[in-house]
């Protein structure tokens, strides 16, 4: 069956519309609107972080949030230790190293010690525990790093990143946000179109299997697993300069459910779908809490439920998969994401 | 370029390393934004309605004390526009919900300050919340009450700090109840800034009356099992146990300990008022139960005060009228006369109009406002639960100081601006 | 062709699954280029063998040698990438990914980038998958899940290729066709150790036949010996 | 020294028990089912409310308690048919959806019930070991984990349901093909696990304070004991219910509550990577060892 050799998928289509709203809805809102769509885009890299590692590779984890601290705290470690603007830069260089190097470990850790599936989820979960129990005690004046009070549920003041003398606000405050979410983004995409990424499609739905056919599992798990760390942590790094604060809720309980929640209504297999919906639902959640506080958590849960329960492969990828079928004439069978790969063969062949 | 924010000279002289690093971080962030918002502000001020921006928890693990807040912003609102609203304008309350969640402060103090750009903002439940958006509040240059009890030591120009604080409960408290019962004390606390400060707080007063702090446990938040603290406690069989704990879970302790047989009087300075957990839990679990606070239900009718029927006349249902609700309440009323003496809402003059001395006849008596601290004089009421849960008062101190931060750590807002949370 | 080594060697082999001896002292070789049939009644052994060969298992003792190399402390995806490639007894294809998808992450361990789309379209052409490569293989039927998979197994140019049971569920004509893909690849110089239990296929394709049972070696020779073999008859009647 | 051994055995006996009830629910239905169920605390959250509401309104406790009990079951019973079944061999999902459920819930419990509601005493008042007071309640408590492994067991062991029970969970399609109605089993293993969930959680409700979140108190200790448990309740759960039992009652005397909590979620880590299949993986192989030597 000839089938269209395009880069013209729903999803494609729906990236570059998203692309397009974030970059004139600035020059259409107020000054909260645009903070507060550059914290949604801080934020909505944790989706993408999640999504990479559990639509991609299968690993379902609840640690992201973890990661997230991790990447927050050691960003206002080092920049209240080494000061300068120029330093802000590096203190987000060492935040993400630092996320991607516990997520390495804990990656070893758990794949090569044999954990997987559900018991990911579960060690995940512990280590997000230890780590906000760790820091809600930090509210001593013992707990300092060098120049930095962690100050426990108080949280910790954290000075922004900066070009010159002007820490980011504003206009480009949200445009470097914007540029690095969508490149993070156009990053993991590529990825998953390599070996390395039909690799982790494939073990995610059958390790043994795959590791038969030459690829080094493990290995593979635990570089997915450091480089959503990576991502996870950049997230962290971003929302503490946005705030200029960071506390251990943000590796609580509902933190760490929350990006799962956002991501299995979007379509964890897909990375378009988990931006745009990370995105409509951090908004959503918002407007409800604004207008129906004490329905908002409620008809969220709702949102979830019936997202798992009739539309499994998540409501925007559904979607896509309307849009490809009848709108596009592309037939099923392609996977979000793998529009590329798929097509360059076919074009070949 | 004085409103700039707050000048090195202000911290140079005894602040550490970290707070300058803070605190020029934010003040570059302030002038970087001032000529915008200044701009957005001017158009703002003067006209229409005057908007009180209210943020708290009306769900969530605070919601108890929340909505009690919430009632008594909607009171206050309500009253003042009975009266004329203030400078003749109507009150117009924004509010949002911050679901008890840090994150959430901070998105919606945002939203206040720029897009619905409130006058003044009246928030936050645990210090936890207030210091998530005090970056924020200082960035923007807003009015920020905090009308709690918290821990005391913030020294910040944008912030009125309304509702009691160590200087109040403890310094007065601890000689009393120490007369009472003894001179042993065994301190249980929330594991985090507000417990372990108010629990540092309370050994220096012990200490400087004589006592000894005997015991000291610090209990993370998500703990709701006593068991083995009750046994520790009892080993080292205190006079008075010192009760810091906050937020639901902890909550549990009272029944716990009420069921193991543990007979001590405790201490404290949040319980029964904010949260009461007299009336939560069956009698005789919080029997014995010292605390000092600035108003409770209970307490209205001999202060004279139909404040109660008041706040249920705007929130029927509402099960306790506590004293964050009076703090509330009064904090939305000081800010109406301090923009009554300014004859305007800019936020400079409104803010010169409080440091000049606001009073206000609130429901648990006169609260004037400390010029150099931003925080209130006030009167102070020690009670206890008896064994059926009765509230009885036991002693009144009238308008008590809170003149810590002023005297010992130099804090004067009015000629030194400052943005630090002081320890003691 | 020179026989101076053999392509894989078990030695010795043991393996123990708790009290349970799957394999004993198995001793097993497979030349250059060999077409070897592994035949015995249920719960012989034999893919517990085809496993240990693979690296989805450890042997408990005894060794194992492929292409010169000591591999079992290997693990799988070296053994993989030094030319072994197994279909296994349950279709080991990916039913969510597309035929061409299944044949992509078979290969691309294997076959360069620009040689990937040349390659698969040979491959399945050789299968007689040609014209499904984008169907989505949960709706394949099972024994072209089988071919498929056969394929994947192929994609990775593998010196010994492991066959388990690959015309199970298959009916005579799928069966027949099996053979003739198995003959062509054995002829183009490729070794081959088939599990089997359809003793006409095995007539059909094998010169040296192994038989397990109990976890050991229990006769060795050619398919007409064995099917000579009274003791070999009795085992599969269960009267050993 | 007396004094000190009781009070050791009573700290270890009271975290004992609250953890092999917090998490007996949630062992069930994980290791029958392979389903985590997250809505767990919640459902000891309708335990509680449903106790409380019956006590205070004048139904001994014991019976309230029970009848507490009675209705999680029943409603997990629903749940199940509405939801988890459609989501069986979709794990991760399931995960997500009984996450929206226990949000629905208590979110749900505070629309109608508001922020909080008057409780219960605990019964049976306390005594003195030493110069030490004590709650008989907590004694009971313990009692009452040791008869309901011993009920499990024989359920499990014993009865009809508890062979059917067994051969599903084993091979699922062979004990359909042998006449058992698999998914009414799953209807009834949810069932009994949920009703577990709301016994704990009625258990527990005069100990402490009754609100709608009053599930979270709960779910961080009963998933570390599944995780160290591993999969099989009967095994697992009581022996990781009493290995961290020790772990949290000996730091919580010595050091206090924050490091028994870190000192319980390091162990677990810990313990997931020397035994993936937790304490009943272990037990397995142990079973095994005998056989091998044979």
């Amino acid at each position: 069956m000839p089938r269209r050799t395009s880069w013209l998928s729903a999803e494609n289509i729906a990236f570059v519309i998203f692309l397009i709203f974030m970059i004139v809805y600035p020059f259409r809102t107020d000054d909260f609107g645009i903070l507060n769509a550059a914290y949604f885009a801080a934020l909505t890299l944790l989706a993408l972080s999640l999504s990479m590692i559990w639509g991609k590779a299968g690993i379902l984890s609840f640690g992201q949030t973890a990661f997230f601290g991790i990447g927050g705290y050691l960003y206002g470690i080092y920049t209240l230790n080494v000061l300068g603007s120029a330093q802000t830069w590096v203190g987000l260089a060492v935040g993400m190293l630092a996320g991607g190097i516990v997520a390495a470990i804990l990656g070893w850790f758990m794949f090569y010690g044999g954990v997987n599936d559900v018991f990911v989820g579960l060690t995940t979960l512990a280590l997000t525990l230890v780590l906000q129990t760790f820091m809600a005690q930090t509210a001593g004046p013992e707990w300092t790093v060098g120049e930095a009070r962690l100050n426990g549920y108080n949280g910790m003041y954290i000075p922004q990143l900066s070009f010159g003398e002007m820490p980011l606000y504003g206009r480009p405050l949200y445009f470097v946000y914007l540029a690095i979410l969508i490149g993070v983004y156009l990053l993991l995409r590529w990825l998953s179109s390599t070996r390395w990424g039909y690799g982790l499609l494939a073990l995610q739905e059958n390790r043994p299997r795959t590791e038969s056919f030459g690829y080094n599992v493990r290995l593979m798990q635990v570089q997915v697993f450091a480089l959503a760390g990576v991502v996870a942590a950049l997230s962290g790094v971003l929302y503490a300069s946005w705030g200029g604060y960071i506390d251990p809720s943000s590796m609580g309980l509902t933190a760490a459910i929350t990006p799962v929640i956002y991501v299995a209504i979007g379509g964890r297999r897909s990375l378009t779908a988990s931006m745009i919906s990370s995105m409509i639902l951090l908004k959503l959640s918002q407007l409800l809490a604004s207008s129906a506080p004490e329905y908002a958590l409620v008809i969220f849960g709702l949102l979830a439920l019936l997202a798992v329960l009739f539309v499994p492969e998540g409501f925007v990828v559904a979607l896509f998969n309307l849009i490809d079928r009848h709108l596009l004439n592309r037939g099923g069978g392609n996977l979000p994401g793998m529009t590329a790969p798929v097509e360059e063969v076919t074009a070949n062949g | 370029m004085d409103t700039n924010g707050f000048g090195q000279s202000a911290v140079a002289a005894k602040v550490s390393r970290r707070q300058l690093v803070k605190t020029s971080a934010l003040t570059a962030g302030a002038m970087a934004l001032a000529s915008k918002i200044d701009v957005n502000y001017a158009l703002a001020q003067d006209e229409g309605p005057v908007k009180i921006g209210w943020l708290g928890d009306r769900t969530g693990d605070f919601s108890l004390v929340g909505v009690q807040k919430y009632a008594a912003a909607e009171l206050a609102v309500k009253e003042l526009n009975e009266k004329g609203g203030i400078l003749g304008r109507e009150v117009q309350l924004v509010a949002e919900d911050a679901q008890s969640d840090n994150r959430r402060y901070q998105e919606m103090a945002r939203k206040l300050l720029l897009q619905d750009k409130i006058d003044v903002l009246h928030a936050c439940f645990t210090s936890a919340g207030r210091e998530a958006i005090r970056p924020i509040i200082d960035q923007n240059k807003a009015i920020f009450f905090y009308n709690n009890q918290y821990e005391g030591g913030v020294c910040d120009n944008y912030v009125f700090p309304t509702g009691c604080v160590p200087d109040h409960q403890v310094v007065p408290f601890m000689p009393a109840v120490m007369d009472k019962f003894g001179k042993r004390v065994y301190t249980i606390a929330a594991d985090y800034n507000f417990g372990q400060l108010t629990a540092a707080w309370c050994k220096k007063f012990v200490e400087a009356n004589g006592g000894e702090v005997i015991g000291e446990e610090f209990i993370p938040l998500d703990v709701s099992q006593f068991s083995t603290t009750i046994t520790n406690i009892q080993n080292a069989a205190p006079d008075i146990l010192i009760v810091l704990l906050v937020g639901i879970k902890q909550s549990s302790f009272y029944e716990q300990k009420n069921s193991a047989g543990m007979q001590v009087p405790m201490a404290t300075t949040v319980n029964m008022g904010q949260a009461y957990e007299h009336k939560r839990f069956p009698a005789p679990a919080l029997s014995n139960m010292y605390v000092t606070v600035n108003f409770m239900e209970e307490l209205a009718e001999g202060l004279g005060t139909d404040f109660p029927e008041r706040v249920r006349s705007v929130a029927p249902d509402l099960e306790y009228v506590g004293m964050e609700c009076a703090a509330e309440y009064e904090g939305i009323n000081m800010y109406a006369l301090g923009a009554e003496k300014a004859g305007t809402t800019e936020k400079d003059a409104v803010r010169k109009a409080l440091e000049s001395g606001i009073s206000f006849e609130g429901p648990g008596g006169t609260v004037s406002i400390d010029p150099a601290t931003h925080h209130t004089v006030r009167n102070i009421y020690m009670v206890h639960a008896d064994e059926n849960h009765n509230i009885v008062l036991d002693e009144t101190f009238e308008a008590v100081r809170p003149d810590w931060l002023s005297a010992d750590m130099g804090c004067d807002l009015p000629n030194k601006p400052d943005n630090t949370q002081y320890e003691p | 062709m020179a026989d101076a080594q053999p392509l894989l060697m078990l030695d010795n082999v043991s393996k123990r699954f708790g009290g349970l001896r799957a394999v004993s002292d198995m001793n097993l070789t497979v030349g250059q280029g060999e077409l070897r049939c592994l035949i015995g009644p249920n719960g012989a052994g034999k893919s517990t063998i085809f496993k240990l060969i693979m690296g989805f298992e450890r042997p408990t003792s005894g060794t194992i040698a492929f292409g010169g190399d000591r591999i079992d402390g290997w693990p799988t995806w070296k053994r993989a990438r030094q030319g072994l490639s197994i279909k296994m007894q349950i279709p080991g294809v990916y039913p969510e990914l597309s035929v061409q998808d299944n044949m992509r992450v078979a290969a691309q361990n294997h076959v360069a980038s620009h040689e990937m789309a040349e390659s698969i379209r040979g491959l399945l052409a050789r299968v007689g998958l040609d014209g499904l490569a984008g169907e989505q293989v949960k709706n394949l039927s099972h024994g072209q899940q089988q071919w498929l998979e056969i394929g994947m197994a192929l994609s990775a140019k593998p010196k010994l290729l492991l066959l388990d049971e690959p015309t199970a569920g298959m009916g005579p004509g799928e069966t027949e066709a099996t053979a003739r893909i198995v003959e062509s690849l054995n002829a183009d110089g490729m070794a081959i150790l088939v599990i089997e239990h359809d003793m006409a296929f095995i007539r059909r394709i094998a010169r040296t036949v192994t038989v397990m049972n109990l976890g050991k070696l229990f006769a060795e020779g050619t398919i007409t010996e064995i099917e000579a073999n009274q003791d070999v008859t009795d085992i599969y009647l269960g009267r050993s | 020294m007396f004094d000190g051994l009781f009070n050791w055995f009573y700290q270890f006996q009271v975290s004992f028990s609250f953890l092999l009830l917090s998490a007996i629910g949630l062992a069930v239905i994980f290791g029958m089912m392979g389903v985590i169920n997250l809505a767990h605390g919640e459902f000891m959250m309708l335990g509680a409310y449903a106790t409380t509401f019956l006590a205070v309104k004048g139904v001994p406790l014991a019976l309230a308690i029970l009848i507490g009990a009675l209705a999680v079951g029943v409603f997990g019973a629903v749940i199940e048919m509405l939801v988890i079944r459609r989501l069986y061999g979709r794990l991760l999902d399931s995960v997500a959806a009984t996450w929206a459920i226990g949000l629905i819930l208590s979110q749900g419990m505070l629309i109608l019930t508001g922020p909080s509601i008057q409780g219960v005493s605990s019964p049976f008042g306390s005594f003195s070991v030493g110069a030490i007071s004590y709650s008989w309640y907590r004694i009971v408590l313990g009692v009452v984990s040791l008869l309901l492994i011993a009920g499990l067991y024989i359920l499990f062991m014993k009865t009809e349901f508890g062979l059917r029970a067994r051969a599903t969970i084993q091979n699922q399609p062979i004990a359909r093909s042998l006449g058992v109605d698999t998914a009414r089993m799953y209807t009834l293993t949810f069932a009994l696990g949920s009703a577990l969930a709301g016994l704990a959680g009625g258990l527990f409700a005069p100990t402490a304070t009754i609100v709608p979140f009053f599930g979270t108190n709960y779910t961080v200790e009963a998933f570390v004991t599944v995780i160290v448990g591993g999969a099989n309740a009967l095994v697992g759960t009581p022996l990781a219910a009493a290995s961290l039992g020790v772990i949290n009652a000996a730091l919580g005397t010595k050091y206090g509550l924050y490091i028994a909590r870190v000192g319980l979620l390091l162990t677990t880590i810990v313990i997931i990577r020397v035994l993936p299949t937790g304490i009943s993986g272990l037990v397995e192989r142990w079973r095994m060892r005998p056989a091998r030597q044979r």
